[in-house]
């Protein structure tokens, strides 16, 4: 593993530059966008995820809504994990974000930049905003697949 | 092994007064220590509002809370949002009827008995009188006994709702629901069942019996007052209308009047819940199920023949449901009126309910106005039994009025 | 004589938690011993359903029942048969927009304002939806606070209900209840008052302010959860009909559908009410009276101030409402998300509240969409401010992310 | 006072008596009759009393309804103490009658034979069983004198 990825202040500087300049922000429109809207009551967070799945490749990813810094920090960095990547490559990258944020053991290699929320799953009222971003995603990716069979 | 004796231990009220008889569980039931505990915990290290996790506390309880609708899921066999927390079997009943204003109108026919409690028969009246349905009888033999028969010839399309207890507070038989809703299943008709009286009892599990909503109360079974439980299919919860409108049941509103309501089972739950109570529900129904339901029945159904056995044997005593299968017993002594006799037990430290019982037309089936009824629960003894039948056996109009001099 | 330090001997949150700062007390408070102590004598020594007095215990409960209806009363300065126990503000809010299901239709107005709670703005906007009557908002400017001269211009003879908070919970202002009552009295129009956030922190004298019903939380306030209370002018109640229909609220049923309910209050108590929840209301309520309502006001007003001049001290902080009359402070720290700010908190102990507060068209006045919230009550104190000053004045996006590393 | 209106096995008789045998049972119809209905919860009782009142005498009373012991016997008691007395005369033995059952001081000679629910207000949730044909006729008493103002 990067071992810079190890040093707190440098996390804390991934989490904030990616709340301060999060990526892919700003949803477009269009036909082939699939979209999910998660707002919880648990935190005020409201975010909206869109994508687009070809051939079994996320070739795009957006988000927009109104959020906390580990909302939108953790969104920003999964849609610049995942765009690109296979259902099945994101499928493990997934797998392992979530476990990372229920205390089990996780890969940090692939999840790069997003081992910067390894401590949240510590303040448990949070883990909600580290993986709302991530579920809306895992939601389109798991309806992509079923209509797929 | 169920033991009666280490049960009485885990009840204050028992502790604390061993020597008095408590035969009005259907009315309410003592609460363990237990759920004191959980009360008290609320109290002294986490008072704090739910649904929202900004500081410890807040999220302790709100786990805590969501924690109970898995537990009250596992008690009933359904799943975790087809729970709904309200603040009794009374409201949950008239949530359900919510479904009657939505969805009933002139010429269809709501199908119940002349044993409901008002709470299942006055929201329903309500509903009627509202959209024109009309209310029609299942027929009941004069101890209460549906008769399967005559209810399917009762059922046709134009039945849209058949809601009854499933066992009634008075007559303490146990109706055939599962059979019921097969025969209701051939129709486009729900069946909403008032569990007030079995849930704290018998083994309930919704999706055997196959119910599309089911209410009961917690005090009514160890926990605390002021709260209670709206199971309801989840196709039929997404589309009933909530009764109760307010913070915490909507995700979004806006000032030109929309409202994008929550998804269920929290779209019904509006308002500040009674966290206490929910959380001293989950303690109650932990206690009756480590206990087991089976046990549970099992000593009520044996303190209720005995009772039964021993009742016969007094001349001066009518018994109106000899072949009850719960614990609750309706009767009077000859000659004496039921209020009275009522204040002669409890002058013997014997507590029992004389009256109608919230029933009120229940004297059309047993042809008596009103009755005493001794109902029974988990930590009631045969000892108990022997010294309320040797009270009554003395009891005649003039013991009636020693209490007086 | 008021003194802080006594008081928080009477918490066992306190007692137990002493260097956690609760400021999230218009979400709920914490509960003296004294409350704690009715609901234990309760589950301990007189379980029993009320209503009735079969035997000894069921007697005195519903005595002290009746009692704890005197009690309110008396906190509210109205008649014993105007005081609804419902299961909280938000129960009672529905209850009350019940009239407008009765009595509005298409062409009537209902004047409220933006800063409601979502529990008295829901109920109404589906009151506009089914009866076709409009919702139009009162004139408030950017603190939320009411501009009489123009809600005198906004009345007119189609306005058939007026509802507002009596405080916000966000904004913290004492509207001018009884100078509106004044105005709305020149109307053929009810007023109908939230007073959830008033009734726990200042005196409420329902006659002398002149509302037709008052609405409010126990659990606010120093009691239990799951009980609240409804006031009605007896005239108003009287041509109410009830939310809930059921056991306890009728006199009579027969089986073709006839119902003679019972008097007011209790017609609008079906079911088995939360008693527990009641005899701790009515502890809450005397030890608030015994205080003094007005001492504690004048305590949570200094509370106040004294935040308020700290808070503009700090160059990180936006304030919302600097005006505000009660212990209910609005604010954001400048770049840091509400939610984040509130998270920092917790973790230096300090337990507030960020969000929309239910109240979700506030951002229509104030701008902003979410803010944290920190609501005093009678046990805070002015050390716990100098130590929410300390800790907000490190607050910054940096510093936020501290929790996470 | 009469020393038999002592003896607990003659005040027992006497309860029994009006128990089984109650006077004035029975409601009669007719424009003069003033009726009062009282139900209550807290016990099963409903009882309606009747009565005429003419010229400050109250001519006759008559009750029906279901009701236990206490009630029936006690409203018959009633209606024979008062009947053919003043509505002056009334007032005084139901102010003693109510005072008998609230545990105060009170005139036995003028309750006659209602002393025998002396000791009702010992059970206090019997004492509304005492009162309840009581306490209708009381309503009745105070509607005629407000008509005659
Ligand atoms: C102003 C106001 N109204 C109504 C309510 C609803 O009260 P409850 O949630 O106790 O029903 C609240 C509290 O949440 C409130 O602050
Ligand atoms: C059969 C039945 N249904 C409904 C109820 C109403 O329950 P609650 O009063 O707890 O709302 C009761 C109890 O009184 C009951 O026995």
């Amino acid at each position: 593993m990067n071992n810079l990825l190890n040093d707190p202040a440098i996390l804390r500087d991934i989490i904030l530059d990616h709340y301060s300049y999060p990526r892919n922000k700003g949803l477009k429109t269009g036909d082939k966008y699939k979209e999910v809207h998660m707002a919880s009551e648990s935190c005020i967070d409201d975010i909206t995820v869109q994508s687009v799945i070809e051939d079994g490749v996320i070739k795009e990813i957006n988000f927009d809504g109104i959020a906390c810094t580990i909302s939108t920090a953790s969104t920003s960095m999964m849609t610049e994990l995942l765009i690109d990547k296979t259902i099945e490559e994101a499928k493990v990258i997934m797998d392992n974000y979530f476990s990372m944020l229920d205390g089990q053991a996780y890969d940090a290699e692939i999840l790069e930049e997003a081992v910067a929320m390894k401590n949240v799953y510590k303040q448990a009222n949070r883990i909600k905003c580290a993986t709302i971003g991530w579920n809306a995603m895992k939601q389109i990716v798991l309806e992509s697949e079923s209509k797929d069979e | 092994m169920f033991d009666v004796n280490n049960i009485r231990k885990d009840f204050p009220m028992i502790v604390n007064n061993p020597n008095l008889i408590y035969f009005d569980n259907s009315a309410t039931t003592y609460k363990p220590y237990c759920v004191l505990n959980a009360v008290k915990d609320f109290y002294e290290n986490k008072t704090a509002n739910v649904h929202r996790g900004d500081y410890d506390n807040s999220f302790i309880v709100s786990s805590e809370f969501d924690e109970a609708r898995n537990v009250v899921a596992k008690f009933l066999n359904c799943d975790k949002n087809e729970v709904v927390f309200t603040s009794g079997a009374t409201h949950s009943l008239n949530q359900a009827a919510q479904y009657g204003f939505q969805y009933l109108e002139k010429g269809d026919v709501i199908l119940t008995t002349l044993s409901e409690h008002a709470s299942n028969i006055l929201p329903w009246f309500n509903v009627s009188k509202k959209t024109g349905a009309t209310i029609e009888y299942i027929k009941q033999d004069k101890e209460g006994i549906i008769d399967l028969e005559s209810f399917k010839k009762q059922m046709n399309s134009k039945v849209k709702v058949v809601t009854l207890a499933h066992v009634s507070n008075v007559l303490g038989h146990i109706n055939p629901i599962k059979e019921i809703a097969k025969i209701v299943r051939k129709f486009d008709c729900i069946l909403v069942v008032d569990g007030a009286q079995s849930a704290p009892h018998i083994k309930v599990d919704v999706k055997d019996l196959d119910v599309d909503m089911f209410a009961f109360s917690s005090h009514k079974m160890c926990g605390p007052d002021g709260i209670g439980v709206l199971y309801g299919k989840s196709e039929i919860l997404n589309k009933l209308e909530p009764l109760i409108y307010g913070g915490g049941s909507n995700a979004r509103f806006t000032s030109d009047g929309n409202i994008l309501l929550r998804e269920i089972p929290e779209r019904f739950e509006a308002g500040t819940p009674n966290i206490e109570g929910v959380l001293g529900l989950k303690k109650a129904v932990e206690y009756l199920m480590d206990i087991g339901m089976d046990n549970i029945h099992n000593h009520e159904v044996k303190l209720k023949d005995y009772m039964i056995s021993k009742l016969k044997e007094l001349d001066n005593v009518t018994l109106y449901n000899p072949s009850a299968d719960t614990g609750i017993i309706a009767f009077n002594v000859k000659g004496v009126f039921s209020q009275d006799s009522g204040s002669y037990l409890n002058n013997k430290k014997i507590c029992v309910r004389s009256g109608h019982h919230c029933a009120k037309m229940v004297p059309n089936l047993i042809n008596e106005n009103d009755t005493v009824r001794a109902s029974m629960y988990l930590y009631n003894t045969f000892e108990e039994i022997d010294r309320f039948i040797e009270a009554l056996s003395n009891l005649n109009i003039e013991s009636a009025l020693d209490i007086f001099f």
